[in-house]
């Protein structure tokens, strides 16, 4: 047993860091987090991971990426985690990527993936539903075949960056009724396809969400990715990715947070002695400290799995139950060291305190996940 | 033992419930302090009221106070009613001038806080000095005919619309820490007095405080409130009262009932929300546990009858602080990914006031007395526990 | 708004902590808890207790009680939960008193309630199913009309005291079904009568819990206590005052534990200084500090307030989930704060620690209670 | 990176449990270490595999390690089967001779530890020294010949059936109140050894631990391990190995699951437990913090490849301490009255085995090194935070 990086992942991991220190910067974050800002990320950084190899990190070398894993992918989003680093890397390298590669036909493949380790097309994912709930079984945004094309009605709710974004990765019902998990179809189509809109949502930790919305949206059935009405058999793969990279990105965060603290606790000086001297400080950045270590190893271990090709279905849960436990906690914790600091928009760590708690409440949240960790050990609820 | 308001308490509450009924328009609604002219027009009816005076004598331009709890029931409906609360002015500047003050600065100072005149900012934190007010440092130099006072501060919520600054400045560098300190009163619109805007963080017209800049600006001698070097003593007086009297629990209860309103009515899906079993369950832990919020309050009015709160105070305020924080994250966790929706959005339950919740309440864990603070404050004072800085301390070391 | 104790309050609480502090020791209590001892509670003590007058403490003066109310039950249960006093005071001065005076006939009434005053009838209370959960609709033991008798078959479990007592307050259901609150009827019997087993329950706490089963037990009609049918309208009373007693006796335990807790933690040295002037342990005695006063106030005021005759269940629940939790958690921190000695038997905090838990899960724990607190919030659930 | 178990370890593993699989009978589970018969036969049989000495010379009686990780994998299996552990006999008592004693004292006692020919008490605590071993007093004299041993031990576990007291004892008191002490050994029928039991709180027949005076207990010269004044830095190593070795986590995760299997199948009043939303959640919550206390033992495991985990140790040593609590208190909520049965009722579930885990593992949060003294360990030498007890220390003081 071997926790540890190997050269490549340690070069991955140095060379992410000191990128990202250097253009990741915390005013880099907070000018895209402007109102007018529509984009929401840097297209000139977007273009940088391209050259560097991130958008391809995981796809298969036959499609010309550099076919690593998703712990190599999950190295990075620590990485990105640490720097808050807005960017559609999420729903572009891991779910896009994820998504053809799994459901794609031949030229779909050809065609799609070299655009997107390119960074020639941002993507956004259209999965949540306008519910508090998650998953398959409340998707309702309906595609209904009408001779060769499809024709979409419905709407999205929290699709980040979807008005930035080249193309819309759209979850649909094109069979049954919510509350299934059969009958989803996924497609491919541009985001600015007639009869879509775009709303911007603002948010806790001022990213870019929309609200979009499908009136009578138009699409050729070669817009379809994957099987026809079973798209959660693919789909289904691709969150579990998806939850695994969010939940490194959310690792990352609690990370730097917990450093900012700390070096905080160290130079704050309060009745004549630093304050991470106090027996209570130290007790609140040790429990941190132990759920950090936990986190990473947790993210690691269920991605290294994933890449042996095992269901990891319970890990991926926990990791991402616990992972967004850890960052809501931490980032809260953080806080109350600096005291009333803490508060004040001009510190840095204001950015994380904003994301901690928007980060547990995303994509499904703990309530989703920790679900499927009670069937996992109960079965399914009999009554 | 007796826990109803008396006839005469629960007229005058009624009173006060009436004129909200009657004066609190919504634009004066919302945030803590009187700082917009609709505000400070809202205060003003209660000092023709004469309810910011109560209980101080009527040479000052107080009032009688019609009942012994009167200021509380005063507190407790402001808070509900979500209207400016107005503890700061009357209880810590006003009680420390009547206290302390000079017959010349209770004649001037005193009718004017009484009739909503002037508005004040605290100022005591600096960079240095948060928790450990007694380690400020913004200097104070007697020049024989005035003060000069150099020094800056921070977090000084009230600066950019208060008339007076009631900055807390060290008199004598050579003294022991706390020693050295005195509280000053300065006109804001002194020579070489300049702030900042600090925002909180929070949605756009969240909080405001400042950092705030004294460049040799000159005091009447005049104006140094009380002994000079007692600075400290008043300060701590002012704290206990602060922890007390300033926050109502009666804001959490508002804030709860809200939530738990919101709750009720959701549904997402087809299905109520309030049908969930763990929100069910959380809500009613969290139920209880602001119920233990309003007995802690209970409590402290009923030690009030016959001194100031101070341990009590502390435990009212700990525990405040943290079901404060306990309510927005459940409220947020509630609304699943709504719950991050904010500043305007339109799909935000409660118009996102829970976020700006979530991020401005740990703010009152540290504040003033944070929650660790006043526990240590109940560990030393009620429970006789020797300090944790101190030197180590053995069973006959005991008084 | 008044919280002090009047002078008649003052006298009962001191002279309940010096009496049940000379008397109840934590040698006498454990001396009870062995388990050749069949009865759990002293039958001196008990004829101690009805010359103080606590038994008839809260029964109306024309039933030749003492007229007081709830909140000096609370008062005195407050002390004997100090002294974790095993008596059955909870299930025959407050519960079977209650019980009389509320739904008695006049004969009953006369007769019954004298021999509470006096000591002469110690009652067990059979309520309790066997099931986890707690209330009327749990309500299964079955009782037949059969002429000028019921015959009454089933059991019950967790009954404290029942071997020991002189007499049974039996709720049994004549009507209806199991999840319904009507159809109960109480009945009050010999404990000895032909048909009754008790089985000890050994317990962690090691007071002297039973289940009771009852096998062709035939009782005259007169031995009804209350409507047939419909004893619940009484009940429901009587099962909110226990609750509140009960928190009382919850609340006083809480109180000693962080008593012990503070005195150890002002002797122990270690490192060269007591253990109190750690900053960890004194944030852990100040939060059971708060959360003492905070259980003492709600308890007083709750009773006080149903001292006034107003539907205070809302009220009672939050009492009981509070108490009940606080209990728990501050033997739990005690016992910390005494480290190693803590876990020793020898050690007197052991009995509150073995109780603290106990008394959690007991009278239905919380849930039931935060049901109720629910139902108030939101009203009963509707899908 | 690497988390599988290579071919050679996986094997081994199969192997212990194939071993288990045929010699673990019901008698000898349970409980924690070697204290009836039939535990030191099963033990002789570890024993027989060469598995007590893995890693130490053969000339000492100890047998290769088949694979870098076979103690770890052992302890692991013994834990899941509830088996009795050895880790103290060999983690502590054996790898301190092995690094600091003399030739002498390793040929005399290293084989019969590896043959499990002997058992040891550790006896380190006493009235006034808890978690402050420095503070320890039993005081032990050069009386040229001999030593002499005098002082009062508590909490001595295996003291009743122990063949030898490995003992901290003062051999200096006029040191600094670490640099004085010393490890001796001791034999158990030495004259002047007596003991008399303290019981754990818990059911009949729960765990049994001992007073132990040492009256003028004479020690030969030969029997100091190491170097004299050094004991509490052998201490010290040893701890270090023990919040690692001693206890895995997999005595939790065994507990969980057998918690978790219980509900699974409980019914009551026609329902099953299982249904309840409330513990569908609780249980999850919990399943996932159990699974990060795997992860934290795996970090650990990786990290010994390369030395003695220290502040790992002290992360796992917490997060295990705080989950065997929350196990144990979940178990007890789900089962409501049931949860308070105990020793010996029929309708005690899990034969009340929760309710002695309840009771008894408060003493692993605060035992050996507890909760706090870990976090403690972390914060001072992890994160580089200075000692809360020692001199104020401000910026500037820092290397």
């Amino acid at each position: 047993m071997d926790m540890k990086y190997t050269e490549e992942q340690k070069q991955l991991q140095d060379l992410a860091r000191r990128y990202l220190e250097k253009e990741c910067t915390i005013d880099f974050v907070r000018n895209l987090e402007k109102k007018d800002e529509e984009i929401g990320f840097s297209k000139e950084m977007w273009a940088s991971f391209a050259e560097m190899g991130w958008l391809g990190l995981a796809i298969p070398e036959e499609h010309d990426g550099m076919g690593w894993g998703l712990v190599d992918q999950a190295i990075l989003a620590m990485q990105m985690g640490r720097s808050i680093c807005p960017s559609p890397y999420l729903s572009t390298a891991v779910i896009a990527a994820e998504a053809i590669v799994l459901g794609g036909t031949d030229d779909q493949k050809s065609e799609l993936l070299e655009e997107i380790i390119g960074g020639e097309a941002v993507y956004a994912f259209c999965f949540q539903e306008n519910t508090r709930e998650f998953g398959p079984k409340t998707v309702a945004l309906e595609a209904k075949a009408d001779g060769d094309n499809y024709v979409i009605n419905g709407s999205k709710m929290f699709v980040e960056f979807s008005k930035g974004a080249d193309k819309l990765l759209v979850v649909t019902r094109t069979a049954g009724k919510v509350g299934e998990e059969s009958g989803l179809t996924m497609f491919i189509m541009d985001s600015d396809t007639k009869g879509i809109t775009h709303t911007h949502l603002p948010t806790m930790a001022r990213d870019r969400q929309y609200e979009v919305k499908f009136e009578n949206v138009t699409v050729p059935k070669s817009a379809v990715l994957g099987p026809v009405g079973d798209g959660w058999t693919i789909l289904n793969k691709v969150v579990q990715k998806a939850a695994v990279i969010f939940s490194a990105y959310c690792a990352g965060t609690a990370e730097v947070m917990h450093e900012y603290a700390l070096e905080f606790s160290k130079e704050r000086v309060q009745f004549g002695r630093i304050i991470g001297q106090m027996q209570v400080i130290q007790q609140y950045l040790a429990t941190c400290t132990i759920e950090i270590y936990g986190a990473r190893t947790i993210v690691l271990y269920t991605a290294w799995h994933m890449d042996q090709g095992r269901d990891m279905l319970d890990y991926v849960a926990k990791t991402k139950a616990f992972t967004s436990h850890c960052v809501e906690h931490i980032c809260d914790r953080g806080s109350q060291i600096f005291g009333g600091m803490g508060y004040i928009e001009e510190t840095p760590t204001t950015l994380h305190l904003r994301r901690g708690k928007q980060y547990q409440l995303s994509m499904g949240g703990m309530a989703y996940w920790e679900d499927i960790v009670a069937e996992k050990m109960f079965g399914p609820v009999t009554a | 033992m007796e826990f109803d308001l008396s006839l005469e308490e629960a007229g005058f509450r009624d009173e006060v419930k009436a004129f909200l009924e009657a004066e609190l328009t919504e634009e004066v609604r919302g945030g803590m302090f009187v700082d917009t002219p609709a505000r400070v027009a809202f205060v003003d009816k209660l000092a023709a009221k004469g309810w910011l005076g109560m209980g101080f004598p009527e040479k000052y331009g107080g009032s009688k106070k019609p009942i012994a709890l009167a200021q509380f029931i005063l507190n407790v409906e402001l808070e509900l009613a979500h209207a400016p609360i107005v503890g700061k002015n009357v209880g810590v500047i006003a009680n420390t001038i009547f206290h302390n003050g000079s017959e010349e600065m209770k004649d001037e100072f005193l009718p004017k806080v009484f009739k909503n005149e002037c508005q004040w900012a605290l100022s005591y934190t600096e960079p240095q000095a948060g928790t450990d007010l007694a380690a400020l440092q913004c200097k104070c130099e007697d020049k024989g005919d005035h003060w000069l006072v150099n020094g800056t501060k921070r977090f000084i919520t009230s600066a950019h619309f208060a008339d007076y600054h009631w900055v807390a400045v060290r008199t004598d560098p050579d003294a022991q820490k706390h020693k050295g300190v005195s509280i000053i009163i300065m006109d804001a619109d002194a020579e070489g007095l300049t702030y900042t805007p600090q925002w909180c963080v929070g949605s756009t017209g969240a909080e405001r405080t400042n950092e705030v800049f004294y460049d040799n600006v000159k005091v009447p001698k005049n104006r140094l409130v009380g002994e000079i070097n007692k600075g400290f003593i008043y300060l701590m007086q002012a704290l206990d009262y602060e922890r007390f009297a300033i926050i109502s629990f009666a804001a959490r209860v508002r804030r709860f009932n809200k939530v738990a309103e919101w709750v009720k009515e959701a549904e997402f899906g087809g299905k109520k929300l309030s049908d969930d079993p763990a929100i069910r369950s959380k809500f009613a832990t969290l139920a209880t546990r602001v119920e233990i919020g309003t007995m802690l309050e209970k409590m402290c009015i009923c030690v009030a009858a016959e001194r100031v709160p101070n341990t009590e105070a502390a435990m009212n305020k700990a525990w405040a602080s943290t079901i404060g924080t306990e309510i927005a994250n459940l409220a947020l966790d509630a609304m699943g990914p709504y719950g991050y929706l904010w500043d305007g959005s339109e799909h935000a339950p409660l118009e996102g006031e829970m976020v700006d919740q979530y991020l401005m309440h740990g703010h009152s864990r540290v504040a003033a007395a944070g929650v660790d603070t006043s526990k240590t404050i109940i560990a030393r004072r009620l429970l006789g526990l020797p300090d944790p800085l101190g030197k180590p301390f053995l069973p006959n070391q005991a008084k």
